[in-house]
Protein backbone atom coordinates (compact mmCIF):
# COMPACT_ATOMS: atom_id res chain seq x y z
CA UNK A 1 0.00 0.00 0.00
CA UNK A 2 1.39 3.33 -1.13
CA UNK A 3 1.41 6.79 1.09
CA UNK A 4 -0.32 10.07 -0.63
CA UNK A 5 1.36 13.13 -1.55
CA UNK A 6 -1.23 16.29 -1.55
CA UNK A 7 0.26 19.42 -3.53
CA UNK A 8 -1.66 23.02 -2.38
CA UNK A 9 -1.32 26.12 -4.06
CA UNK A 10 1.12 26.74 -6.65
CA UNK A 11 2.63 23.24 -6.15
CA UNK A 12 -0.60 21.66 -7.23
CA UNK A 13 0.00 23.15 -11.18
CA UNK A 14 3.67 20.98 -10.60
CA UNK A 15 1.42 17.34 -10.73
CA UNK A 16 -1.32 16.92 -12.79
CA UNK A 17 -4.45 16.37 -10.58
CA UNK A 18 -2.41 17.66 -7.68
CA UNK A 19 -2.03 14.74 -6.08
CA UNK A 20 1.14 11.56 -6.02
CA UNK A 21 1.30 8.20 -4.95
CA UNK A 22 4.75 7.39 -3.33
CA UNK A 23 6.35 4.32 -1.73
CA UNK A 24 6.44 4.32 1.88
CA UNK A 25 9.71 5.47 3.56
CA UNK A 26 11.53 8.48 4.95
CA UNK A 27 10.73 12.24 3.27
CA UNK A 28 14.52 12.23 1.90
CA UNK A 29 13.91 9.05 0.17
CA UNK A 30 10.44 10.20 -1.25
CA UNK A 31 11.43 13.19 -2.87
CA UNK A 32 14.81 11.54 -4.57
CA UNK A 33 12.71 9.22 -6.44
CA UNK A 34 10.69 12.18 -7.95
CA UNK A 35 11.93 14.13 -10.61
CA UNK A 36 14.15 16.63 -9.64
CA UNK A 37 12.30 19.94 -10.47
CA UNK A 38 9.16 18.57 -8.30
CA UNK A 39 12.04 17.67 -5.65
CA UNK A 40 13.30 21.13 -5.57
CA UNK A 41 10.07 22.93 -5.09
CA UNK A 42 8.80 20.71 -2.37
CA UNK A 43 12.75 21.52 -0.87
CA UNK A 44 11.65 24.96 -0.57
CA UNK A 45 12.02 25.58 3.38
CA UNK A 46 8.92 27.97 2.97
CA UNK A 47 6.85 24.53 2.14
CA UNK A 48 5.07 24.00 5.44
CA UNK A 49 3.95 19.84 5.90
CA UNK A 50 0.51 18.63 7.59
CA UNK A 51 0.65 14.80 8.27
CA UNK A 52 -2.68 13.17 8.10
CA UNK A 53 -4.13 16.48 9.06
CA UNK A 54 -2.04 17.71 11.15
CA UNK A 55 0.44 20.42 11.10
CA UNK A 56 3.94 19.52 11.63
CA UNK A 57 6.67 22.01 13.21
CA UNK A 58 8.93 22.61 10.81
CA UNK A 59 12.10 20.63 10.57
CA UNK A 60 10.20 17.94 12.16
CA UNK A 61 12.00 14.23 10.82
CA UNK A 62 8.98 12.68 8.42
CA UNK A 63 8.60 9.27 7.79
CA UNK A 64 5.72 8.13 5.82
CA UNK A 65 3.72 5.11 6.17
CA UNK A 66 1.36 2.94 4.24
CA UNK A 67 -2.01 4.85 3.89
CA UNK A 68 -0.46 8.38 5.18
CA UNK A 69 -1.34 11.54 3.54
CA UNK A 70 1.25 14.08 3.65
CA UNK A 71 0.24 17.68 2.24
CA UNK A 72 2.74 20.39 1.16
CA UNK A 73 1.75 23.60 2.28
CA UNK A 74 3.49 26.65 0.11
CA UNK A 75 3.43 30.53 2.03
CA UNK A 76 -0.41 31.42 1.91
CA UNK A 77 -2.19 34.12 0.27
CA UNK A 78 -5.82 34.38 1.54
CA UNK A 79 -8.62 37.40 2.00
CA UNK B 1 -21.76 32.44 19.32
CA UNK B 2 -18.93 32.08 17.14
CA UNK B 3 -20.03 31.24 13.77
CA UNK B 4 -17.25 29.93 10.99
CA UNK B 5 -17.67 28.76 7.85
CA UNK B 6 -16.44 28.28 3.93
CA UNK B 7 -18.59 28.89 1.71
CA UNK B 8 -18.16 26.94 -1.62
CA UNK B 9 -20.84 29.68 -3.89
CA UNK B 10 -22.08 33.21 -3.33
CA UNK B 11 -23.49 34.62 -0.57
CA UNK B 12 -24.73 38.20 0.60
CA UNK B 13 -23.03 38.82 4.11
CA UNK B 14 -26.58 40.53 5.08
CA UNK B 15 -28.08 37.69 5.11
CA UNK B 16 -25.41 36.19 8.10
CA UNK B 17 -24.83 39.70 9.79
CA UNK B 18 -28.39 40.25 10.47
CA UNK B 19 -28.83 36.82 12.52
CA UNK B 20 -26.00 37.14 13.94
CA UNK B 21 -26.48 40.34 15.20
CA UNK B 22 -29.76 39.77 16.60
CA UNK B 23 -28.42 36.59 18.20
CA UNK B 24 -26.56 38.85 20.98
CA UNK B 25 -28.92 40.76 22.97
CA UNK B 26 -27.58 43.19 24.87
CA UNK B 27 -23.99 44.38 22.58
CA UNK B 28 -23.16 47.64 22.61
CA UNK B 29 -21.89 47.33 18.25
CA UNK B 30 -21.37 45.58 15.90
CA UNK B 31 -17.96 46.18 13.49
CA UNK B 32 -17.51 44.22 10.24
CA UNK B 33 -15.36 43.97 6.77
CA UNK B 34 -16.91 42.66 3.88
CA UNK B 35 -14.26 42.46 1.24
CA UNK B 36 -15.13 41.50 -2.07
CA UNK B 37 -12.69 40.67 -5.88
CA UNK B 38 -12.12 43.46 -7.40
CA UNK B 39 -12.18 43.56 -11.05
CA UNK B 40 -9.31 46.18 -11.32
CA UNK B 41 -6.12 45.61 -13.56
CA UNK B 42 -8.25 43.05 -16.22
CA UNK B 43 -8.90 40.75 -13.34
CA UNK B 44 -11.61 38.24 -14.84
CA UNK B 45 -11.49 35.66 -11.81
CA UNK B 46 -9.97 34.57 -8.72
CA UNK B 47 -9.38 31.02 -7.57
CA UNK B 48 -9.09 30.20 -3.51
CA UNK B 49 -8.30 26.69 -2.64
CA UNK B 50 -8.20 25.59 0.99
CA UNK B 51 -7.09 22.14 2.56
CA UNK B 52 -9.86 20.46 4.02
CA UNK B 53 -8.65 18.94 7.37
CA UNK B 54 -6.50 22.42 8.52
CA UNK B 55 -8.32 25.69 6.94
CA UNK B 56 -11.49 25.19 8.59
CA UNK B 57 -10.03 24.50 11.81
CA UNK B 58 -7.23 27.03 11.74
CA UNK B 59 -10.40 29.46 11.28
CA UNK B 60 -12.36 28.02 14.34
CA UNK B 61 -9.09 28.45 16.49
CA UNK B 62 -8.60 32.22 14.79
CA UNK B 63 -12.25 33.49 16.07
CA UNK B 64 -12.23 31.50 19.07
CA UNK B 65 -8.64 33.81 20.04
CA UNK B 66 -9.94 36.89 18.97
CA UNK B 67 -13.34 36.23 21.06
CA UNK B 68 -11.11 35.70 24.27
CA UNK B 69 -8.18 38.38 23.51
CA UNK B 70 -10.81 41.04 22.83
CA UNK B 71 -13.63 40.02 25.04
CA UNK B 72 -16.56 39.61 22.31
CA UNK B 73 -19.73 38.78 22.34
CA UNK B 74 -19.43 36.77 19.37
CA UNK B 75 -17.73 36.45 16.38
CA UNK B 76 -18.68 35.47 12.81
CA UNK B 77 -16.27 34.50 9.96
CA UNK B 78 -17.22 33.31 6.32
CA UNK B 79 -14.89 33.03 4.10
CA UNK B 80 -15.59 31.64 0.17
CA UNK B 81 -13.53 29.28 -1.83
CA UNK B 82 -13.49 28.31 -5.25
CA UNK B 83 -13.75 30.54 -8.58
CA UNK B 84 -14.87 34.05 -7.84
CA UNK B 85 -15.88 36.88 -9.86
CA UNK B 86 -15.08 40.89 -9.80
CA UNK B 87 -17.49 42.04 -7.11
CA UNK B 88 -18.11 38.81 -5.19
CA UNK B 89 -17.52 39.24 -1.38
CA UNK B 90 -14.57 36.98 -0.73
CA UNK B 91 -14.81 37.13 2.74
CA UNK B 92 -16.94 39.00 5.77
CA UNK B 93 -16.06 39.35 9.39
CA UNK B 94 -18.20 40.54 12.04
CA UNK B 95 -17.59 40.99 15.57
CA UNK B 96 -20.22 41.72 18.76
CA UNK B 97 -18.77 43.70 21.99
CA UNK B 98 -20.34 45.76 24.23
CA UNK B 99 -17.67 48.58 23.40
CA UNK B 100 -16.83 50.01 19.78
CA UNK B 101 -13.27 49.52 20.31
CA UNK B 102 -12.90 45.92 21.27
CA UNK B 103 -15.17 44.76 18.16
CA UNK B 104 -13.29 47.18 15.60
CA UNK B 105 -10.28 45.73 16.64
CA UNK B 106 -11.18 42.02 16.87
CA UNK B 107 -11.99 42.34 13.16
CA UNK B 108 -9.06 43.99 12.27
CA UNK B 109 -6.94 41.27 13.85
CA UNK B 110 -8.84 38.36 12.15
CA UNK B 111 -8.62 40.10 8.96
CA UNK B 112 -4.58 40.61 9.39
CA UNK B 113 -4.56 36.52 10.31
CA UNK B 114 -6.91 35.56 7.53
CA UNK B 115 -5.25 37.41 4.99
CA UNK B 116 -1.46 35.90 6.05
CA UNK B 117 -1.52 32.84 8.05
CA UNK B 118 -4.72 31.06 7.51
CA UNK B 119 -4.66 28.31 4.75
CA UNK B 120 -5.90 29.64 1.50
CA UNK B 121 -4.19 30.02 -1.45
CA UNK B 122 -5.16 32.57 -4.04
CA UNK B 123 -4.76 32.59 -7.78
CA UNK B 124 -6.27 35.40 -10.60
CA UNK B 125 -7.40 35.00 -14.06
CA UNK B 126 -6.22 37.82 -16.01
CA UNK B 127 -6.46 37.35 -19.90
CA UNK B 128 -7.37 34.03 -19.71
CA UNK B 129 -4.16 33.33 -17.83
CA UNK B 130 -3.83 31.92 -14.20
CA UNK B 131 -1.19 33.45 -11.72
CA UNK B 132 -0.42 32.71 -8.10
CA UNK B 133 -0.80 35.53 -6.12
CA UNK B 134 1.81 35.86 -3.24
CA UNK B 135 1.77 37.03 0.21
CA UNK B 136 2.86 41.07 0.24
CA UNK B 137 5.58 42.37 2.76
CA UNK B 138 2.65 44.80 4.02
CA UNK B 139 0.73 41.66 4.74
CA UNK B 140 3.87 40.23 7.49
CA UNK B 141 4.14 43.93 8.57
CA UNK B 142 0.04 43.69 9.45
CA UNK B 143 0.46 40.37 11.25
CA UNK B 144 3.54 41.92 13.13
CA UNK B 145 1.07 44.60 15.12
CA UNK B 146 -0.65 41.73 16.76
CA UNK B 147 2.93 40.08 18.21
CA UNK C 1 -21.37 58.01 -2.63
CA UNK C 2 -22.52 59.71 0.16
CA UNK C 3 -25.25 59.04 1.95
CA UNK C 4 -26.20 60.63 5.35
CA UNK C 5 -29.30 60.76 6.98
CA UNK C 6 -31.18 61.26 10.17
CA UNK C 7 -33.47 58.96 11.34
CA UNK C 8 -36.56 59.28 13.46
CA UNK C 9 -37.90 55.74 14.09
CA UNK C 10 -36.35 52.21 14.25
CA UNK C 11 -33.78 51.18 11.27
CA UNK C 12 -32.56 48.02 9.99
CA UNK C 13 -29.06 48.36 9.35
CA UNK C 14 -28.57 45.74 6.03
CA UNK C 15 -31.73 47.59 4.27
CA UNK C 16 -29.04 50.71 3.82
CA UNK C 17 -25.88 48.95 3.87
CA UNK C 18 -26.86 46.40 1.04
CA UNK C 19 -27.85 48.96 -1.56
CA UNK C 20 -24.78 51.18 -0.82
CA UNK C 21 -22.42 48.52 -1.31
CA UNK C 22 -23.73 47.93 -4.34
CA UNK C 23 -23.30 51.01 -5.56
CA UNK C 24 -19.69 50.75 -5.82
CA UNK C 25 -18.97 48.71 -8.28
CA UNK C 26 -14.92 47.99 -8.14
CA UNK C 27 -14.90 48.04 -4.47
CA UNK C 28 -12.40 46.41 -2.44
CA UNK C 29 -13.74 46.48 0.61
CA UNK C 30 -16.10 48.03 2.65
CA UNK C 31 -16.43 48.36 6.64
CA UNK C 32 -19.21 48.96 8.98
CA UNK C 33 -20.12 49.99 12.74
CA UNK C 34 -23.47 49.57 13.67
CA UNK C 35 -24.31 50.62 17.04
CA UNK C 36 -26.90 49.95 19.42
CA UNK C 37 -28.51 51.31 22.60
CA UNK C 38 -27.19 48.71 25.27
CA UNK C 39 -29.89 47.28 28.29
CA UNK C 40 -26.93 47.02 30.77
CA UNK C 41 -27.47 48.95 33.77
CA UNK C 42 -31.24 49.27 34.11
CA UNK C 43 -31.33 51.70 31.09
CA UNK C 44 -34.96 51.54 30.16
CA UNK C 45 -34.48 53.87 27.39
CA UNK C 46 -32.57 56.70 25.51
CA UNK C 47 -33.08 59.57 23.96
CA UNK C 48 -31.29 61.85 21.24
CA UNK C 49 -31.91 65.53 20.71
CA UNK C 50 -30.48 67.62 18.10
CA UNK C 51 -30.66 70.98 16.19
CA UNK C 52 -31.74 71.19 13.01
CA UNK C 53 -29.67 73.47 11.72
CA UNK C 54 -26.27 72.46 12.43
CA UNK C 55 -26.49 68.61 13.24
CA UNK C 56 -27.31 66.93 9.62
CA UNK C 57 -25.28 69.64 7.31
CA UNK C 58 -22.61 69.04 10.15
CA UNK C 59 -22.65 64.90 9.37
CA UNK C 60 -22.23 65.63 5.98
CA UNK C 61 -19.36 67.99 6.37
CA UNK C 62 -18.26 65.07 8.34
CA UNK C 63 -18.56 62.41 5.87
CA UNK C 64 -17.53 64.47 3.06
CA UNK C 65 -14.32 65.22 5.43
CA UNK C 66 -13.62 61.18 5.91
CA UNK C 67 -13.98 60.53 2.10
CA UNK C 68 -11.05 63.57 1.13
CA UNK C 69 -8.79 62.03 3.83
CA UNK C 70 -9.03 58.45 3.45
CA UNK C 71 -9.93 58.42 -0.30
CA UNK C 72 -12.96 56.69 0.18
CA UNK C 73 -15.36 55.59 -3.24
CA UNK C 74 -18.50 56.38 -0.50
CA UNK C 75 -19.96 57.04 3.28
CA UNK C 76 -23.08 56.15 4.91
CA UNK C 77 -23.59 57.63 7.54
CA UNK C 78 -26.66 56.99 9.39
CA UNK C 79 -27.91 58.28 12.85
CA UNK C 80 -31.19 58.01 14.83
CA UNK C 81 -32.70 60.65 16.76
CA UNK C 82 -35.89 60.44 18.95
CA UNK C 83 -36.82 57.82 21.82
CA UNK C 84 -34.89 54.35 21.46
CA UNK C 85 -35.00 51.49 23.04
CA UNK C 86 -32.58 49.09 24.07
CA UNK C 87 -31.16 46.61 20.77
CA UNK C 88 -32.30 49.62 18.70
CA UNK C 89 -29.32 50.75 16.23
CA UNK C 90 -28.55 54.23 16.86
CA UNK C 91 -25.72 54.67 14.78
CA UNK C 92 -24.58 52.98 11.52
CA UNK C 93 -21.42 54.44 9.24
CA UNK C 94 -20.05 52.51 6.11
CA UNK C 95 -17.26 52.86 4.48
CA UNK C 96 -16.09 51.68 0.78
CA UNK C 97 -13.01 51.87 -0.49
CA UNK C 98 -10.17 50.11 -2.49
CA UNK C 99 -8.07 48.64 0.43
CA UNK C 100 -9.43 47.66 3.46
CA UNK C 101 -7.26 49.77 5.64
CA UNK C 102 -9.10 53.54 4.42
CA UNK C 103 -12.14 51.85 4.98
CA UNK C 104 -11.38 50.34 8.58
CA UNK C 105 -9.96 54.05 10.05
CA UNK C 106 -12.46 56.25 7.95
CA UNK C 107 -15.09 54.13 9.91
CA UNK C 108 -12.79 54.62 12.93
CA UNK C 109 -12.20 58.56 12.67
CA UNK C 110 -16.23 58.94 11.61
CA UNK C 111 -17.42 57.37 14.74
CA UNK C 112 -14.90 59.43 16.55
CA UNK C 113 -16.28 62.86 15.75
CA UNK C 114 -19.95 61.30 15.74
CA UNK C 115 -19.32 60.52 19.85
CA UNK C 116 -17.57 63.80 20.56
CA UNK C 117 -18.07 66.05 17.88
CA UNK C 118 -21.48 66.03 16.30
CA UNK C 119 -24.78 68.09 17.64
CA UNK C 120 -26.42 65.46 19.29
CA UNK C 121 -27.84 65.07 22.94
CA UNK C 122 -28.27 61.98 24.70
CA UNK C 123 -30.29 61.57 27.87
CA UNK C 124 -31.11 58.05 29.66
CA UNK C 125 -34.29 56.20 31.13
CA UNK C 126 -33.46 54.23 34.56
CA UNK C 127 -36.51 53.64 36.60
CA UNK C 128 -39.14 56.18 34.77
CA UNK C 129 -36.11 59.13 35.63
CA UNK C 130 -34.11 60.95 32.62
CA UNK C 131 -30.39 61.80 33.12
CA UNK C 132 -28.43 63.49 30.82
CA UNK C 133 -24.88 61.78 29.67
CA UNK C 134 -21.76 63.85 29.74
CA UNK C 135 -18.77 63.47 27.20
CA UNK C 136 -16.66 61.14 28.95
CA UNK C 137 -12.99 62.01 28.65
CA UNK C 138 -12.24 59.11 26.82
CA UNK C 139 -14.62 60.53 23.69
CA UNK C 140 -12.16 63.48 23.74
CA UNK C 141 -8.64 61.27 24.08
CA UNK C 142 -10.50 59.76 20.97
CA UNK C 143 -11.21 62.44 18.87
CA UNK C 144 -7.43 63.75 19.71
CA UNK C 145 -5.71 60.55 17.61
CA UNK C 146 -7.36 62.32 14.67
CA UNK C 147 -5.28 65.50 14.83
CA UNK D 1 -40.58 91.86 17.67
CA UNK D 2 -38.86 89.80 19.79
CA UNK D 3 -35.71 87.28 19.06
CA UNK D 4 -35.89 83.49 20.15
CA UNK D 5 -33.70 81.62 22.15
CA UNK D 6 -33.38 77.92 22.03
CA UNK D 7 -31.99 75.29 24.56
CA UNK D 8 -30.45 72.24 23.33
CA UNK D 9 -29.75 69.23 25.26
CA UNK D 10 -29.63 69.59 29.09
CA UNK D 11 -30.24 73.51 29.05
CA UNK D 12 -33.86 72.63 27.67
CA UNK D 13 -34.99 71.37 30.97
CA UNK D 14 -34.43 74.75 32.47
CA UNK D 15 -37.19 76.21 30.43
CA UNK D 16 -40.56 74.91 29.88
CA UNK D 17 -40.66 74.14 26.20
CA UNK D 18 -36.63 74.76 25.39
CA UNK D 19 -37.37 77.63 23.67
CA UNK D 20 -37.96 81.50 25.71
CA UNK D 21 -38.92 84.75 23.31
CA UNK D 22 -36.83 87.87 24.60
CA UNK D 23 -36.51 91.58 23.64
CA UNK D 24 -33.83 92.05 21.33
CA UNK D 25 -30.33 93.75 22.19
CA UNK D 26 -27.00 92.98 23.00
CA UNK D 27 -26.51 89.12 24.69
CA UNK D 28 -25.46 90.50 27.74
CA UNK D 29 -28.59 92.68 28.39
CA UNK D 30 -30.66 89.53 27.49
CA UNK D 31 -29.60 87.19 29.94
CA UNK D 32 -29.39 90.14 33.03
CA UNK D 33 -33.10 90.07 32.44
CA UNK D 34 -33.16 86.32 32.77
CA UNK D 35 -33.98 84.54 36.06
CA UNK D 36 -30.29 84.22 37.98
CA UNK D 37 -30.33 80.27 37.64
CA UNK D 38 -31.20 80.16 33.96
CA UNK D 39 -28.65 83.21 33.24
CA UNK D 40 -25.44 81.23 35.30
CA UNK D 41 -26.26 77.78 33.44
CA UNK D 42 -26.04 79.74 29.72
CA UNK D 43 -23.10 81.59 30.88
CA UNK D 44 -21.23 78.48 31.37
CA UNK D 45 -18.21 78.82 28.90
CA UNK D 46 -18.42 75.44 27.51
CA UNK D 47 -21.92 76.31 26.03
CA UNK D 48 -21.43 77.56 22.15
CA UNK D 49 -23.75 79.72 20.06
CA UNK D 50 -25.31 79.36 16.65
CA UNK D 51 -26.78 82.49 15.37
CA UNK D 52 -29.87 81.68 13.07
CA UNK D 53 -28.04 78.28 12.40
CA UNK D 54 -25.04 79.48 11.90
CA UNK D 55 -22.41 78.55 14.59
CA UNK D 56 -20.66 81.43 16.26
CA UNK D 57 -16.88 80.95 17.08
CA UNK D 58 -15.75 81.17 20.59
CA UNK D 59 -16.05 84.81 22.48
CA UNK D 60 -17.78 85.92 19.35
CA UNK D 61 -20.03 89.27 20.86
CA UNK D 62 -23.57 88.68 20.39
CA UNK D 63 -26.19 91.21 19.82
CA UNK D 64 -29.67 89.81 19.07
CA UNK D 65 -32.06 91.71 16.38
CA UNK D 66 -35.71 91.38 16.34
CA UNK D 67 -36.50 87.78 14.79
CA UNK D 68 -32.98 85.84 15.22
CA UNK D 69 -33.18 82.67 16.36
CA UNK D 70 -30.12 82.06 19.38
CA UNK D 71 -29.37 78.26 20.48
CA UNK D 72 -27.53 77.85 23.45
CA UNK D 73 -25.47 74.52 22.36
CA UNK D 74 -23.88 72.81 25.75
CA UNK D 75 -21.39 69.68 25.17
CA UNK D 76 -22.52 67.30 23.13
CA UNK D 77 -22.67 63.50 23.59
CA UNK D 78 -23.65 61.31 20.47
CA UNK D 79 -22.91 57.65 19.08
Amino acid sequence: MSARLVFLGRLGDLVSGGELAVAPGPLADVLAALEPQLALALADERVRHALNGQLLARETAIELAAGDELAFLPPVSGG
Amino acid sequence: MIDVRLLTGPFIPGQFIGPFTNAHPGLGGVCTFVGEVRGEDGVEALELSHYEPLTLPGMQALAQQAVTRFGLMGMLMLHRVGVMRPGEPIVCVSAAASHRRAAFDAVDFAMDHLKSQSWFWKREQRGGEWTWIEPRGQDYADLARWD
